[in-house]
């Protein structure tokens, strides 16, 4: 394993995000999570391209890198042609890689939306589909939502919509032979490994913080906490 | 013409984006068809049967993980080569335009294509992926567009059909309406959207054309929260919230009759948001107290050319739309809206 | 039942800010304006080189712009040395900002409660 | 040696070609000196004053071409080059009148081309009435004009420097060098006329270069109260009431700013010119910014590839007016030595 | 036995002091019930003990005599004498008078007005030497009260740049005392101008205004004016300045019984503000005064200030606390404790240290170089070479910079946030287990020696320890060809008495030069940290100065014991300017 700086340029992201940073501020100013958060893009990225090893790794066990929108705002803006938003994504994916990502408390949350999301592309085919977003998981979602969620196959007939149906158009069943090969390509790409990292650094965290992980507790607990709110 | 129109052309006049005129592949979005899917079925019908064009809609088709892989569950690689899929089942059904439904995965589709521009190997690399995994191949797209491009591209011809413009039928009035651009559309490469990232003209240049009046406002701009992680996770949503928040603050003197978005993730939070907030806090945006109905592009292009509001699916948002259809003067039967109607 | 919390803007609301503070220091050492953030006075700071996270520079920029919450927690840990006064190529009397912001804050919470 | 008195032709009459013109026909030279308004002065001419000694711009440009008032000097204004060619060692250039002219040296003196604030889009320039370019807010203080949207005087102004310069996303990837100052100058000025009106300056860094200018700073600092936030505005849009409401980061303490200002005034860089076609036609090569390339930096400043053809003032680089004159005199130096071989 | 005079112009007066005695003694009583019980038993053992005796002596000296007036100023000091001595004289000697007069009591408006009473009555015992006496203490009043009118309008006739600034109320009572004296010639001379009589002064003053004016008419008009004069003055006297009179006597009896400034307890600073003569000695001394122009912060303003219930804050903390007031004034007010205990009235207590000093080493001797020591390298480095050479075994405190000795917090009033300082250090060099703490910093020397309790451990500034180094032999110097001049830092000399050790380094390694403000008289660099305000311009002004006294021998290096001394003076860049450490690092062999 190489130094974390080298480990980042190996990511296409990286290179392309960060040329030379002249710390002028634009990303933080247009920055939606720095508005919310104790967060300045800026500043991460300055402390990246100083290509101190104990900063970058402190990074990495932060919870700042988890803020970002990926709204790429930034990019837009940058006067010397950075995105911070890339730069983000490639510290991101290296503290998956290292298990770092169960540091912080809202880098444990990638287990959540790998059981949510992750989980939905490889056996529905889609990252979003009705049967996932369920009322009790997403009360924001309202009312209406509600009432749809619970008859989903007679509301969309009523909408006729081919649900669950084979053949083309919204909401249809993707056919296995679709899933396997997404599947393959998860496989190949270094998907499927990602996925693997996050359920294994997840499960020896869980471990470490003593809560159970096949009954749903640790997912319950990533899911729902915020220390932000406690205050 | 004022001299801030002047200044509004002459930037639009900078962004004139090659926008197919037929034959497109049709790219799904997840989340457009899970709380849009009739706008889904209002685009495909909108563009085959009142425009006469071609789309093909593939079974084959599947998510392009953008969500995930904004989300950092995939890596690049992942996501490149399950987009590489697409182009090589659009190159099998001999197609070489594509219309993508969603914003993160136009985002995605022209930042692949534009890093296989400066990056030749990291193409060749996920050719010898997608070989790998599938045994297939494929030529890149002549041209992509957002599926808002395409309308966009026939708002004109649209018009010529209109039944209902964008006036209060009361007042006479043009509606006012508000633009949201998902990020993704222009953000990163202002010159793939219509009119630029600053003043984007995609929505606006259809409402225009159908006889509304756009507003802009000083939050016009900012992002409507989603965030990705910061929406999927439960223990997040107080960030993606108070975005959007913020945008309503800002909209709000301008009194609007509704919002449009050409994302539809955005579509959806614009909507969901305010009944959170009002739940919440008890605020309720909009002049008339009953909320911004929060409309997809397809929706008000779906209503302008006479659609029935509830095989549009008006009925799958939560702000309550009734107050805008009365305003447009469309006839709408109060109890189809949850019973259907049978054509 | 909703599992989160609207967020709060954390930027500095210039316009809203309250700059009464601001001003009674000013008036009392005006030498605050001329600073240039050249970063002196924090590379030199005793209590900062012992607690990195706190910035003596950062003291007059939160002052100016009337982020008086961030302003108290990092006021706390100056020990008033006065290695900063000393070295400011500016000659911007940080020391008894630092004092005056103190009193200030102090008769302004006890104003404001 | 009595020097045969030779022909230059000197394309823009704005600083660097007044200067210049005056120090050859002092060095006995003959020169036509071309400039395509109907005045001389340049953007001279549209400043109200000049840093660092605050004195007027006028006064200066009048005591310039009081030493062009010379027999040697033939003044063509409202007038261009339509054609230009190069014949062994001579110049045949033919003008928009139909005037030929022979000469045996060129000098490029043509200036720079302000930076159009409407590319930054961000800004909204051109498109909200209360952000205004540098130059605007000079014709302003000029003609004791400045207003806010609703024609008061302005409560707040925010002065906000680098459009167009240090900024990849334009292409430019050079500092105008001039702005910093020129912002600070003018907030001194607004200051000078109302007290009461906030005046912020948003840089990036601030680059006083010059003799008394980092003086001119702190005397904004602490006797005019100008409030200077570093970070340059992300983001800016007008409001109902046609304020504009700017969004950037106060970098010296890590968190984003947000307020309301009823001018913003956009510290425009200097670009070059590269449709002059005088240089197109006798093939002057430019550099990566764009602007004619010197022959050496150090010693050959003023040289151009083309033997014979010399380059002055804020063609070559972004230059002030204090740089231009002296480097006008550089270039008639370097004329000379070369007609002498 | 002569039966008791009275007219009834002796009202006046004596309504006047009647009241000033009633005032007097309820203001003593009061001082003495908020004394602390500590205090107060201070009193009662002190009363009756030798205490009592020196305090009777010393304000023979200083309240009668002013003696340090003198010292100070010549002329300044016959004023005061002039005045005080002059009118005790005339007290005592009057009261003598009066007594044997009446052969037994008299009333004691008698002996003021004896003269009116007794104008031409030779018969009682030594009556001609007692109208002599009694002529001559008044002349020496009087030519005090013309010095002092003079100085009031030509104040360099005493020898002083500057003199306080009155206000309306002090002038109103100023000019009441003034006249007292003139009006009691003129009244004694009237009198004996009617009957022949009087002594040197009074007889011939009496001849002329005979000769020139209808003296039975004015006679008795001018003893109604004296004794209402004196009435005015009486009264006016506990509203003014002349206050300082009957307190500080009172002063001199408290501090010799033992009592001390507390920051808890006003009563002493009450009596100190009242003691102040506003004699404007300290306005001279004060640099902010002939340095920077400063016409408003001298302890005599403060303390005006402070008496008159007026604002104060802002000359509170312009004050470099040299101590340069403080050593010369003549009544021995604690002006820089005074100064300190208006700093805590406004400044808030809400410090927390979140930070810690490095581990402590088990060592003979601490090494602190203090917060301003960083700043200047080549001094720690010098102190690092001779502690090397010492053979002590020692640890470098701060070596990577530490916490602040909290000095600095005091003095800018925030006693309780310094404590915690304080605490903190005192911790980490008991755990030491040194037995020795030297410092390269006398303001940290000061708080060390001053507040710690380091019981058992002996606080060296680093001129004393090298002094000690180089007397035992455990480093080599060699006396360099180098002229110095030697700058004492305020509070290593006046501050901590620390005069004679850096003086005696700087005479085995380089030729010491003498220079015109010395030890006790040593000017501010103008870098104090106990000046919270002054601007930086201004302690440049200070800093040139004392270079320009320093270097008026042109000696080839200005040596101090202060790195914030050093900084500063070198900053004026007059001369090269090292700290006696460096010196003795570059003569070691």
């Amino acid at each position: 394993m190489g130094k974390l700086y080298d480990q980042l340029m190996e990511d296409v992201r990286f290179v392309e995000g960060l040329n030379a940073c002249m710390n002028c501020g634009m990303c933080t100013g247009v920055c939606p999570a720095a508005e919310f958060y104790d967060y300045d893009p800026r500043r991460i990225v300055d402390e990246v391209q100083k290509k101190d090893e104990a900063v970058i790794e402190a990074l990495l066990k932060s919870e700042t890198i988890w803020y970002c929108g990926q709204c790429m705002s930034c990019k837009t803006r940058c006067p010397r042609g950075n995105t911070p938003g890339f730069v983000i994504q490639a510290l991101r994916k290296l503290s998956v890689k290292l298990g770092y990502f169960t540091c912080s408390e809202k880098g444990r949350q990638q287990f959540a939306i790998k059981r949510t999301v992750g989980q939905s592309i490889l056996e529905r085919g889609y990252c979003v589909y009705p049967d996932i977003v369920t009322p009790w998981m997403h009360p924001e979602q309202g009312p209406n939502w509600e009432s749809i969620y619970n008859n989903t196959e007679e509301f969309m007939a009523k909408l006729d919509i081919p649900y669950k149906k084979d053949g083309a158009g919204p909401l249809r069943k993707i056919d296995q032979k679709n899933l396997d090969e997404l599947k393959r390509i998860f496989d190949v790409t270094g998907g499927t490994e990602m996925y693997d990292c996050i359920e294994k650094y997840s499960a020896e965290k869980a471990k470490e913080m003593g809560v159970d992980i096949e009954n749903g507790d640790y997912l319950n607990m990533v899911f729902k906490t915020n220390s932000d709110y406690d205050e | 013409m004022s001299e801030q129109c002047v200044a509004k052309q002459n930037l639009w006049a900078k962004y004139q984006k090659d926008i197919a005129d037929d034959h497109y592949y049709y790219c799904r979005s997840c989340i457009r068809q899970t709380f849009f899917p009739a706008s889904e079925r209002a685009y495909l019908n909108i563009m085959r049967d009142k425009l006469g064009k071609d789309l093909f809609d593939d079974p084959n088709h599947t998510t392009c993980t953008g969500i995930a892989y904004h989300s950092d569950l995939v890596p690049l690689q992942t996501t490149e080569t399950v987009i590489a899929r697409h182009f090589a089942l659009m190159t099998e059904a001999g197609y070489e335009n594509m219309a993508i439904s969603c914003v993160t995965s136009f985002g995605l589709y022209t930042e692949l294509l534009h890093t296989w521009e400066e990056y030749p190997e990291e193409e060749a690399r996920v050719r010898q992926y997608l070989w790998d995994a599938t045994r297939r191949e494929f030529k890149k797209p002549k041209n992509i567009a957002h599926t808002s491009d395409t309308i966009y591209k026939f708002r004109n011809e649209i018009a010529a059909q209109m039944t209902r413009p964008l006036v209060n039928v009361k007042t006479g009035e043009p509606l006012k309406v508000v633009d949201h651009i998902g990020c993704h559309y222009a953000k990163m490469f202002p010159t793939k959207g219509v009119g630029g990232a600053e003043f984007p003209r995609v929505l606006t240049g259809m409402v225009e054309a159908w006889g509304g009046t756009p507003i802009d406002y000083p939050e016009r701009r900012h992002c409507c929260g989603f965030g990705f992680r910061n929406y999927l996770v439960m223990a997040n949503r107080g960030y993606s919230v108070a975005n959007s928040k913020k945008k309503f603050e800002s909209m709000v003197p301008y009194k609007p009759d509704f919002i449009v978005a050409n994302c539809p993730g955005c579509a959806m939070f614009l909507d969901r948001w305010q009944y959170t907030i009002q739940q919440m806090e008890g605020t309720t945006y909009g002049a008339d107290g009953q909320g911004i109905p929060s409309l997809t592009y397809e929706e008000m292009a779906g209503l302008v050319l006479g659609y029935d509001p509830w095989e549009l699916g008006l009925q799958m948002h939560q702000v309550p739309v009734e107050p805008l259809l009365d305003k447009m003067g469309i006839q709408y039967t109060p109890r189809d809206k949850w019973t259907g109607k049978k054509h | 039942m909703w599992g989160f919390k609207i967020a709060k803007s954390q930027s500095i609301n210039y316009d809203r800010n309250d700059k009464e503070i601001m001003r009674t220091v000013l008036e009392n050492e005006p030498s605050l304006r001329v600073c240039m953030a050249c970063g002196a006075c924090t590379a030199t700071c005793s209590a900062g080189n012992l607690l990195p996270t706190f910035n003596i520079r950062r003291l007059n920029t939160l002052l100016q712009r009337g982020e008086y919450t961030q302003l108290r927690n990092e006021l706390n840990n100056c020990m008033l040395c006065g290695k900063c006064t000393l070295v400011c190529p500016r000659g911007v009397n940080i020391r008894n900002i630092v004092l005056n912001t103190r009193e200030a804050l102090m008769k302004y919470e006890s104003d404001t409660i | 040696m009595i020097m045969q008195q030779k022909n230059i032709a000197i394309i823009g009459g704005g600083p660097a070609g007044i200067e210049a013109a005056a120090s050859l026909a002092g060095l006995g030279h003959h020169v036509w000196l071309i400039e395509k308004e109907s005045e001389l002065g340049g953007h001279l001419r549209l400043m109200y004053n000049l840093f660092p000694d605050k004195r007027p711009a006028d006064e200066v440009l009048q005591e310039m071409l009081s030493h062009v008032k010379n027999p040697n000097i033939e003044i063509l204004t409202n007038t261009q080059v339509a054609d230009c060619k190069q014949i062994d060692n001579r110049f045949a250039l033919k003008t928009d009148k139909g005037q030929t002219l022979e000469a045996d040296a060129v000098l490029m003196a043509t200036g720079y081309r302000l930076f159009d604030a409407a590319r930054k889009e961000e800004y909204g320039y051109g498109i909200y009435q209360g952000v205004i370019n540098s130059f605007e807010l000079e014709a302003m203080l000029k003609n004791n004009t400045l207003k806010n949207v609703k024609g008061e005087v302005p409560k707040r102004v925010i002065l906000l420097h680098c459009i167009g310069s240090r900024d990849e996303k334009v292409g430019n990837h050079y500092c105008s060098k001039v702005c910093c100052v020129t912002a600070v100058k003018q907030a001194i000025e607004i200051k000078r006329r109302h007290p009461e009106t906030e005046v912020f300056c948003f840089y990036m860094d601030i680059r006083m270069f010059g003799p008394f200018y980092e003086e001119l700073y702190r005397e904004a600092q602490e006797k005019w109260k100008v409030t200077f936030v570093r970070g340059k505005i992300s983001e800016a849009a007008a409001n109902l009431d046609g304020e504009i409401q700017i969004k950037a980061e106060d970098t010296l303490i890590g968190k984003p700013l947000h307020m309301r200002t009823d001018l913003l005034v956009l510290m425009c860089g200097m670009e070059a010119d590269t449709d002059e076609p005088v240089a197109k036609q006798l093939g002057i090569e430019r550099g990566v910014n764009r602007f004619f390339r010197s022959t050496d930096n150090y010693t050959l400043y003023n040289n151009t590839n083309v033997a014979g053809v010399f380059t002055a003032g804020a063609c070559t680089a972004p230059m002030n007016i204090i740089d231009t004159i002296a480097n006008a005199r550089a270039a008639a130096i370097s004329i000379h030595e070369y007609l002498k071989k | 036995m002569n039966p008791t005079p009275f007219d009834i112009f002796v009202l006046p007066f004596t309504v006047g002091m009647s009241l000033l005695f009633a005032y007097l003694i309820l203001k003593y009583a009061s001082w003495i019930w908020y004394f602390d019980r500590d205090d107060k038993l201070r009193i009662l053992r002190g009363l009756f003990s030798l205490k009592s005796l020196k305090a009777v002596k010393e304000i023979f000296l200083e309240s009668l005599v002013h003696r340090k007036m003198f010292l100070v100023n010549r002329r300044l000091g016959y004023m005061h004498f002039s005045l005080a001595f002059g009118w005790f004289l005339l007290i005592v000697i009057g009261a003598f008078e009066a007594h044997i007069y009446m052969g037994g009591a008299a009333p004691f408006y008698f002996p003021i007005f004896f003269v009116y009473f007794v104008p031409d009555d030779e018969s009682f015992f030594f009556a001609r030497g007692f109208v002599q006496l009694m002529d001559a203490s008044l002349l020496l009043v009087l030519s005090g009260v013309v010095v002092a009118i003079v100085k009031r309008f030509y104040k360099r006739i005493v020898g002083m740049k500057s003199t306080t600034q009155l206000r309306l109320r002090d002038k109103m009572v100023l000019y009441s005392l003034w006249l007292i004296f003139p009006l009691r010639l003129l009244a004694e001379s009237a009198t004996c101008g009617l009957h022949g009589s009087g002594g040197f002064l009074t007889y011939p003053v009496g001849q002329l205004m005979a000769a020139t004016l209808p003296l039975e008419a004015i006679e008795y008009p001018l003893w109604w004016a004296y004794s209402i004069d004196l009435c005015l003055f009486f009264i006016g006297l506990p509203f003014s300045r002349y206050m300082h009179i009957p307190t500080e006597m009172v002063l001199i009896f408290f501090r010799n019984w033992g009592i001390k400034l507390k920051p808890d307890n006003p009563i002493l600073e009450e009596v100190m503000v009242l003691s102040c003569p506003r004699c404007g000695v300290c306005i001279d001394r004060c640099q902010l005064n002939t340095a920077v122009g400063n016409h408003d912060t001298q302890a005599v303003y403060f303390l005006q200030r402070i008496r008159n219930h007026e604002q104060h804050s802002a000359q509170a903390k312009n004050c470099l606390m040299c101590g340069r007031c403080e050593s010369v004034c003549p009544v021995g007010i604690d002006l820089n404790a005074i100064r300190l205990r208006h700093r805590q009235n406004f400044t808030p207590e809400t410090f927390v240290p979140q930070y810690n000093n490095a581990e402590a080493q088990k060592v003979d001797v601490v090494f602190f170089t203090g917060c301003m020591g960083h700043l200047v390298p080549k001094t720690k480095d010098a102190m690092v070479k001779i502690l090397n050479a010492s053979g002590d075994r020692y640890w470098f405190m701060d070596a990577d910079g530490g916490i602040c000795c909290g000095r600095p917090m005091k003095l800018a009033g925030q006693t309780a946030a310094a404590q915690k300082l304080m605490a903190k250090n005192r911790q980490s060099i008991i755990e030491s287990g040194a037995r020795t703490l030297v410092t390269s910093c006398p303001i940290c020397y000061k708080v060390f020696r001053e507040d710690y309790n380091l019981e058992g451990i002996e606080i060296l500034h680093h001129t004393e320890y090298i002094k000690r180094l180089i007397d035992s032999g455990k480093i080599k110097v060699d006396k360099k060809n180098l002229a110095v001049a030697y700058h004492d830092p305020c509070e290593l000399g006046r501050g901590a008495g620390i005069y004679e050790p850096p003086r005696d380094v700087l005479g085995s390694v380089a030729t010491l030069q003498t220079t015109a403000n010395e030890r006790k008289n040593s000017l501010c660099c103008g870098g104090s940290l106990a000046n919270l305000t002054l601007p930086s311009a201004d302690k440049a002004r200070i800093a040139e100065q004392a270079m320009c006294s320093l270097t008026a021998n042109h000696p080839d290096v200005v040596a101090t014991a202060c790195p914030l001394c050093k900084k500063t003076l070198a900053r004026t860049q007059m001369a090269p300017v090292e700290d006696v450490a460096e010196l003795v690092a570059e003569a070691m062999i």
